[in-house]
């Protein structure tokens, strides 16, 4: 296949996500609005933001990496994804998955974190380094049991490579890594909610407050960025997620299925709980999912 | 025998003059006291019952030369300790009277001859 | 051959002459005292040079005309030469230092002197024992009376407990004589020795008086209380004949008198040696008056080289093997501490504190250091060979005991002393120049330091026939020492010149495997960094010597072919790297808490070392090290010296300490550079070990456990740092532990990541450091919190931060990914789930810390105090440009790196067939687990998703309106100080919270407790030295009973 | 009372420590070889009939020049400790009139009797060290008797220093004269016939500056401890 090929169908695979991305993010502040008692907005509302806000006319920067901050963001998002196969056997999207296994995922997660912290940084607004430091250290706690329960995917498939890994749970549901290794999946699962940020972990962002966290000094062109990237990530962490534990997808559909119900499952909670204090929740990572993701390594060993 | 003993003893009672007594000048006298021991042995140690001293009159011998050498070796003590005591008490000698030079130094610099009054220097 | 007798003659003839002729003139009898010492150092001298010596009997000289049993012989072979030649030079060196204090005081002290150094040529020349006594007697008595030269009160005490104490000894040696003749009917040494040991049990104890008798003479702890205050209060001048002529003559009179003794007493004296030398050396750690602190150290010397005369008897090892250990322990200290107490004559400053004066005149200072180092054994001083020697023979025979305590008191003594040495070089604005410095006494110094390194060399070069090769740290440093007046840029260039042809020379294309690999790490990385140092405008004095013959050890330890050489390299490593650390400002403690574990690490190295079998001769020791395969307890022992170089958790108390006082530039080639050498150090003695440790399984199971916590705890501790450097020093700790855990694993993978890890650990570490080097030279603070907003001022050192923490926390697409893709993998690959999980936890922490680095630093607000920082000179960013383009280029073309490694790891552990590349395709195939990585489409693809947003923000946003600093929204209004909203000082306090309990100090505490702990037990012991004479009396008679009943002599 | 308790112990064990010295004491009814060696060599190498003589100036007579040497230290020591001040006038007492009478008839017959002694060391019992000794005693009397008996510092001195620079080189002349291995071989001189003062090579003429040097010192070193004690 050319180079000129591959990149298209790379577009055409990140269109599709960006767009059902957004449209998952419409679709749980509409959930979010009617547990609240609102009527919330349309599903299609962060397609409207986007475009609002990239229409607008004066942008405020602070200097470079205040600019390059949300190109990082976005860079973090689309490589993320870039760098998952989304669907099994799917030529379009494979993507350029060849790069690397889950390792490369899960530290290319950080990039975008990374250029954030630091674009926000370079705003000067306390808050934004504020939230960077709750995020940063709530990252640390959730990434044992994720990391944990990635091992024990390794120990269990012998691979980390995620087509392999998708592979590997063909043919039955049962295969699926959720039932041969439940306890992998269970502290996985947790901590997939410490990474949508949402309750009882959002005190990152704290989104019911006082406008705090990473993107405070943003506006304009940059939030436009921002929210694409929020729809391109967040859809590529469930990508990842139903590749490692949910059977993967072998066709467009059930890859939107699956991930709309893996996102609930964090949406459910999030709207559930209350909020954890950053050194409850890094406490909290640190108990029992993580106990589960090594018990899942040790379960695998024996 | 019995200057052997004589000699031990005085050493004994020499140390314990020179551990107990807090004059200086005692303490001297002490180590004095441990050196005329040290002699005694010496000499005790030389002596061979019944024989006279390593010098050849005619009480050893009337002979001349090698001829007297050869009749005295069987009459005489043994002159090595002697040799020995003698300058074991030319050395003793000069370092009590060293000790002494000290002495008198430090009743004059520090006003008193008593040991325990110059212990500043310590640990 | 020259007759000892005119040595005599000549003492005794000065001596008589001088009162007579000094009624005409001083001068006179001055010049006839300067004659006769010349005569005697020329009499010395020319026996030495005569060819003849053959046996021991032949170079004797009898008195009246008759033959040996009968009249006094003297020997005068090869050994009494040297000694006297020793000897005499110093009696010389002494006379021309207490020239001006002669010349004023009445004749007899010229008189005195003359026949102090009789008393010391008789005691060493004199073949029968009772002559030896009178020698003995003239030496003390001379001593005694010398010590009057000072009469304070003090001074006079010390003298009279000193003749009690002397005259006692006499005693006993006396007695001794006497009924050893009553036994043996000889006085003659040779006829005794010929006659074999007696059973009687009284003969023994005649022995034992006399052996004791020179023993106590030789001041042995506990029995030497009045020796210490003779030391403290005698005139500096006697003290220093004292600690070297006297100890000199008693000690070679004891060696003498070894052959009679019964083979019962060789156990007890050096037990006897070995104690004085391990307390003497313990309580002196709480000593302050310098004088007394000289003579603790005198004794302890002693006492060490009595243990080896007497302890490696049982050994097998020859005659002239224990006397060339004996030999260099000797010389040293005799050179050194005749040095000292000169020097302490010179400033004339009681305690070691006040010794800082001497910060003030570099000349005095730097024959301060030389001594200090000369003392504490480092090369290339005869002691150092000594030790070496010393500790072979000790585990090579198993005497572990022996050995620790051996090793715990040259512990104990570098304490002390190098404290002193700190002391000594801290700045203190209050004290005044020394103003007077009186030739002659200079001039001794000098002469006595000239000699001593003399002496050295010859050691070095003629008996321990090292190539020049290894030496050329040392003539690197001597070279830079005679140029260091030039300009810091001209010295730099010379430098980088020097070092690349060197390189050139000896390494490009020479070296193979793991060898070019680490050339590259040790000689590569720290030639880059040479221009970080170009920037100071002042000269610097001292510094470039010391640096390019830290390089150039660095460079040696991959041309090290023995043992001894590898050794030596190190410790010239070890050494310069000490006293580089040591110019840092406020770096007195670090340095010595630096230099404290270095050493124990050193120790440890070297017992590994003679625990392993020999290398072979003639060619670099990494290359063929798997062909020398050691046992574990080798490697163990190797194995925790080369951790303590690394840092590793527990023996880490060191590294943040001295990372952050020494002087920046220097901390980013420690980190960078030097800790590689023990990277360098760790895989040879993994390498070598290879068979035993995969064997056993447990030692490399629990090493791979230590990297882990230290890569762990390592990270957690450089997140609540607020000092930058000290951040990047606990970073650089952690990231030491994932190496270590990568060659833990003891497999392909395992090592290939290790190195790679080092590899990039050099780049990136370099690069942040260079970059922090600047902030610190701009801004004037290490606070972090004192910083902000500095990515306008200095734009190229954001860039520099950002690349490196990007490579150090391993996102993509940068090089630091990599390394974490080759440790997980490995580590996973080899079973270790839950390393690889802590690892894990560890690198997600590394977010936190890099990311305060970066924003605390560059980022939020700026401070008003720093409104007119500029950006770093040149000079720092041609070093961060270097390691930018070499990150860059690795990142992108990882097969460069990850292809050679892979290689070069191979010749030791075989590449495994799963392992493959497809082009930049790195794929993992085994049959636990698959996985790949391809570099260079990472970038690709990361470059792609960059530039595509990017575009389009510039298309979209083309007019963006730029504001200033403090224009933020905060709530609702403009902060009066927006400084003061710069989110820095403890960052993450809830971090601390939740995990704070993790780095109680335990570690450091446990440390300060035995610090603590052994300075007071030094205390306690001390307070047996309680001043009263009649106590160092009653001291000495339970020495000697004691002795005599656990020996059970009878 | 632990340091009494202490000394005690040291006592006794030293007392223990010297026991076998004791108790294996034997009185040898014999000569050893070496003994024998001297008895016999005297008389037949060296012509001298004092056998202790002979081993003490001439056998083992390094550690006599030591021994001189040591006395020589002595007095410098002293000398060196107690400088002379001679502004301070020692007020010493008066002698009784029979201490002066009697030192004046003594002391030149004192003196006489220790020249003999030491010239005549040889032969007989006695030689350099005790006629020197009673060389000073003489000087003592005089001393004790006479309140304004000075010495004459540059005569002892003088005394001193050329006596024992003669001893070295007559020590010397052996050397130069018999060989490598002669130092201090009296036999450059004629050993003379048997039993005559001027016998046994140089040994008299060693003893008499071993006596000059002796007597000379030990008045030397009086001085010294006298003027400067007296000055309380």
């Amino acid at each position: 296949m050319s180079f000129a090929t591959k990149l298209m169908l790379s577009f055409l695979s990140l269109g599709v996500i960006t767009i059902w991305g957004l449209t998952l993010n419409g679709i749980v502040a509409k959930i979010f609005a009617r547990v609240q008692g609102r009527l919330g907005p349309p599903f299609w509302q962060p397609f409207i933001d986007i475009i609002k806000n990239n229409a607008k006319r004066t942008t405020v920067s602070h200097g470079i990496m205040f600019y390059l901050g949300p190109v990082f963001r976005i860079a973090g998002g689309i490589g993320t994804y870039m760098f998952i196969p989304a669907v099994l056997g799917s030529v379009m999207f494979s993507n350029y998955s060849v790069s690397g296994d889950v390792f490369l995922v899960m530290y290319f997660i950080f990039f975008g974190q990374l250029g954030m912290a630091l674009g926000a940084g370079e705003g000067g607004h306390p808050y934004s380094a504020i939230g960077v430091a709750r995020g940063l250290a709530q990252m640390t706690a959730f990434e044992v049991p994720f990391a944990l329960s990635v091992i024990s995917l390794a120990v269990q498939y012998h691979t980390l490579n995620i087509t392999e890994i998708v592979m590997a749970q063909q043919g039955s549901i049962l295969n699926w890594t959720l039932f041969t290794n439940p306890l992998a999946v269970i502290a996985a699962m947790i901590a997939m909610l410490g990474m949508t940020m949402y309750n009882p972990f959002s005190v990152v962002i704290a989104p019911q407050e006082t406008p705090i966290g990473p993107p405070t000094e943003y506006s304009a062109s940059f939030l436009g960025l921002l929210a694409t990237n929020r729809g391109i990530f967040n859809a590529a962490k469930l990508v990842l997620f139903m590749n490692l534990y949910f059977g993967g997808a072998t066709n467009i559909i059930s890859m939107l299925v699956k991930t709309f119900a893996i996102y609930m499952f964090s949406v459910f909670v999030g709207v559930a709980f209350p909020r954890f204090k950053t050194e409850d929740s890094i406490r909290f990572f640190l108990k029992v999912p993580a106990l589960l993701g090594a018990l899942a390594i040790v379960v695998w060993l024996i | 025998m019995i200057i052997l003993i004589h000699g031990l003893m005085l050493i004994i009672i020499g140390i314990w003059a020179m551990l107990t007594r807090k004059n200086l000048i005692r303490i001297i006298i002490g180590f004095a006291i441990v050196d005329t021991g040290i002699n005694l042995v010496l000499v005790a140690i030389g002596y061979i019952k019944g024989k006279t001293a390593p010098i050849i009159n005619d009480a050893v011998s009337t002979a001349q030369g090698a001829a007297a050498g050869m009749q005295a070796v069987d009459k005489v003590v043994d002159p090595v300790p002697s040799a020995l005591v003698l300058t074991a008490i030319v050395i003793g000698l000069a370092v009590t009277a060293l000790m002494l030079a000290y002495a008198i130094r430090m009743h004059k610099t520090g006003r008193s001859l008593n040991i325990d009054d110059f212990e500043e220097q310590k640990w | 051959m020259v007759n000892p007798l005119y040595l005599i003659a000549v003492f005794l003839a000065g001596a008589f002459l001088v009162p007579f002729v000094d009624k005409a003139d001083r001068r006179i009898s001055l010049g006839i005292f300067y004659l006769a010492l010349a005569a005697s150092v020329g009499l010395s001298l020319a026996r030495l040079m005569q060819a003849d010596f053959t046996a021991m009997t032949e170079s004797q000289v009898f008195t009246a005309g008759f033959g040996a049993p009968l009249s006094i012989a003297l020997g005068f072979g090869f050994k009494e030469a040297i000694l006297l030649s020793f000897v005499n030079i110093m009696g010389l060196l002494a006379g021309l230092y207490l020239a001006k204090r002669l010349a004023r005081e009445s004749v007899q002290s010229i008189s005195l002197l003359l026949l102090l150094l009789l008393g010391a040529n008789g005691l060493i020349l004199t073949r029968d024992i009772f002559n030896g006594f009178v020698f003995l007697e003239i030496l003390s008595i001379a001593t005694y009376a010398l010590i009057g030269l000072k009469s304070s009160k003090n001074a006079m005490a010390a003298g009279f407990k000193y003749m009690l104490a002397g005259g006692l000894a006499s005693s006993f040696f006396l007695i001794g004589i006497a009924f050893a003749y009553r036994y043996t009917g000889t006085l003659n040494i040779d006829t005794w020795i010929n006659m074999g040991v007696l059973m009687s049990p009284g003969y023994r104890i005649a022995l034992y008086l006399i052996i004791m008798a020179i023993v106590i003479e030789l001041k042995p702890f506990p029995a030497n209380g009045w020796a210490l205050d003779v030391y403290q209060s005698a005139h500096s001048g006697i003290a220093a004949v004292i600690s070297t002529i006297n100890t000199g003559a008693l000690l070679f009179f004891f060696y003498k008198l070894l052959p009679l003794l019964p083979a019962e007493f060789m156990p007890l004296l050096a037990g006897a040696g070995l104690i004085s030398f391990f307390f003497s050396n313990l309580v002196a750690l709480r000593q302050k008056n310098a004088g007394r602190l000289l003579g603790y150290s005198s004794t302890a010397q002693t006492g060490l080289i009595i243990f080896v005369l007497t302890g490696l008897s049982g050994f097998n090892l020859s005659q002239s093997s224990i006397l060339m250990i004996a030999a260099g322990l000797f010389v040293t200290n005799f050179f050194a501490k005749s040095g000292l107490f000169w020097l302490a004559g010179l400033i004339k400053k009681e305690t070691t504190k006040s010794w800082s004066v001497l910060s003030k005149n570099s000349l005095l200072l730097a024959l301060f250091g030389i001594f200090i180092l000369a003392l504490t054994g480092f090369p290339p001083f005869p002691s150092f060979f000594a030790k070496v020697e010393l500790v072979r023979a000790l585990a090579g025979n198993g005497a572990w005991v022996s050995l620790s305590a051996l090793l715990a008191g040259s512990l104990l003594e570098a304490v002390y002393l190098l404290r002193w040495l700190g002391f000594a070089v801290k700045k203190n604005e209050e004290d005044a120049l020394i103003e007077t410095m009186p030739i002659p006494k200079l001039v001794s110094l000098m002469f006595g330091t000239v000699l001593m390194i003399l002496v050295s060399l010859l050691i070095t070069t003629k008996v321990y026939h090292l190539s020049s090769g290894m030496m050329y740290p040392l003539m690197a440093f001597l070279a830079f020492m005679i140029i260091d007046f030039l300009p810091m840029k001209t010295k730099g260039f010379i430098a980088i010149g020097l070092i690349a042809y060197w390189g050139w020379m000896f390494f490009w294309g020479k070296l193979l495997g793991i060898g070019s690999l680490f050339g590259i790490i040790l000689i590569g990385g720290s030639l880059v960094q040479i221009f970080g140092f170009m920037h100071y405008k002042d000269n610097k004095a001292g510094l470039f010597p010391l640096l390019v013959m830290l390089i150039f050890s660095l460079g040696n330890l991959l041309q090290a072919c023995t043992k001894l050489e590898f050794f030596l390299t190190w410790e010239f490593m070890t050494l310069s790297s000490y006293l580089l650390i040591l110019r840092g400002k406020h770096a007195q403690k670090a340095a010595l808490t630096y230099i404290l574990f270095s050493l124990s690490g050193a120790y440890l190295i070297l017992t590994g070392l003679v625990l392993s079998p020999s290398f072979y001769h003639k060619i670099p020791v990494y290359l063929l090290s798997d062909m020398i395969q050691m046992g574990l307890p080798a490697a163990i022992f190797l194995g925790i010296g080369f951790l303590i170089k690394l840092g590793a958790l527990g023996v880490h108390i060191w590294l943040p300490e001295s990372y952050t006082e020494a002087e920046d530039e220097f901390t980013s080639i420690m980190s960078s550079v030097l800790s590689k050498a023990g990277v360098f150090g760790l895989l040879i003695v993994l390498i070598m070990a290879k068979d035993a440790l995969v064997a056993n399984g447990l030692i490399t199971g629990a090493l791979g456990w230590l990297g882990a916590l230290t890569a762990f705890f390592g990270a957690l501790m450089a997140v609540f740092q607020e000092d930058v450097k000290k951040l990047l020093a606990y970073s650089s700790m952690s990231q030491l532990g994932y190496i270590i855990m990568g060659f833990a694993l003891m497999s392909h993978l395992g090592w290939v990541s290790g190195l790679y890890l080092a590899f990039n650990h050099l780049f990136f570490k370099a690069l942040i450091f260079m970059a922090i080097t600047g902030v610190i030279l701009r801004t004037g603070t290490r606070n972090m919190y004192e910083m902000g907003g500095l990515i306008k001022k200095m734009p190229i050192s954001f860039i520099s931060v950002l690349m490196g923490i990007i490579a150090v926390s391993g996102v993509p697409p940068l090089s630091g990914f990599g390394s974490k893709w080759f440790i997980y993998t490995s580590l996973i690959e080899q079973g270790h789930y839950f390393q690889a999980g802590l690892a894990f936890f560890a690198s997600a922490i590394a977010f936190l810390y890099l990311y305060r680095l970066i924003h605390t630093v560059f980022l939020g607000q700026a401070k008003p105090a720093q409104k007119d920082v500029k950006e770093a000179p040149i000079w720092l960013i041609i070093p961060q440009a270097v390691f930018i383009m070499v990150i860059m280029g690795i990142s992108m073309f990882p097969n460069y790196i990850t292809k050679p490694i892979s290689s070069a790891v191979s010749g030791f552990i075989t590449k495994p067939d799963w392992l493959s590349w497809t082009g930049y395709n790195i794929t993992l195939a085994s049959p636990v687990l698959h996985g790949n990585w391809n570099g260079n489409l990472v970038m690709m693809v990361t470059m792609g998703v960059f530039g595509i947003p990017l575009v389009w923000l510039l298309l979209v946003n083309a007019r963006v309106q730029k504001v200033k600093q403090f224009n933020i929204v905060f709530a609702a209004e403009r902060p009066d100080k927006p400084w003061t909203t710069h989110f820095a000082h403890n960052m993450f306090a809830h971090y601390k919270k939740a995990l704070g309990w993790l780095i109680t100090p335990k570690i450091t505490e446990f440390w300060n407790n035995v610090t603590e702990w052994t300075h007071s037990i030094a205390a306690t012991l001390s307070y047996i030295y309680t001043g009263n004479g009649q106590t160092y009396l009653l001291h000495i008679f339970m020495y000697v009973l004691v002795i005599f009943i656990i020996g059970g002599v009878r | 009372m632990i340091k009494y308790l202490l000394i005690a112990l040291v006592l006794i064990g030293m007392g223990w420590l010297f026991l076998p010295l004791a108790t294996e004491y034997f009185t040898p009814t014999q000569l050893n070889n070496l003994a024998a060696n001297y008895v016999y060599g005297s008389a037949a190498d060296l012509n001298m009939p004092n056998a202790v003589t002979s081993v003490v100036v001439t056998y083992r007579g390094l550690d006599t020049l030591g021994e001189v040497t040591v006395l020589f230290l002595a007095t410098a020591g002293v000398g060196f400790f107690l400088k002379r001040k001679n502004s301070i006038k020692s007020k010493r007492r008066h002698g009784s009139e029979i201490l002066k009478s009697g030192a004046d008839l003594l002391a030149p017959l004192i003196i006489l009797f220790g020249i003999y002694i030491f010239t005549h060391g040889h032969l007989t019992p006695g030689g350099g060290f005790p006629g020197g000794v009673v060389l000073a005693s003489a000087f003592l009397l005089l001393l004790m008797a006479q309140e304004h008996f000075t010495f004459s510092h540059s005569v002892i001195q003088f005394t001193e220093s050329l006596s024992g620079i003669a001893y070295v080189f007559i020590g010397l002349a052996g050397l130069l004269l018999l060989g490598l291995n002669h130092f201090l071989d009296p036999r450059w001189l004629n050993l003379g016939q048997w039993g005559k003062l001027f016998s046994a090579g140089a040994v008299p003429l060693i003893y008499s500056f071993i006596g000059l040097k002796v007597g000379s010192e030990m008045s030397g070193m009086l001085d010294s401890l006298q003027s400067d004690g007296g000055d309380e």
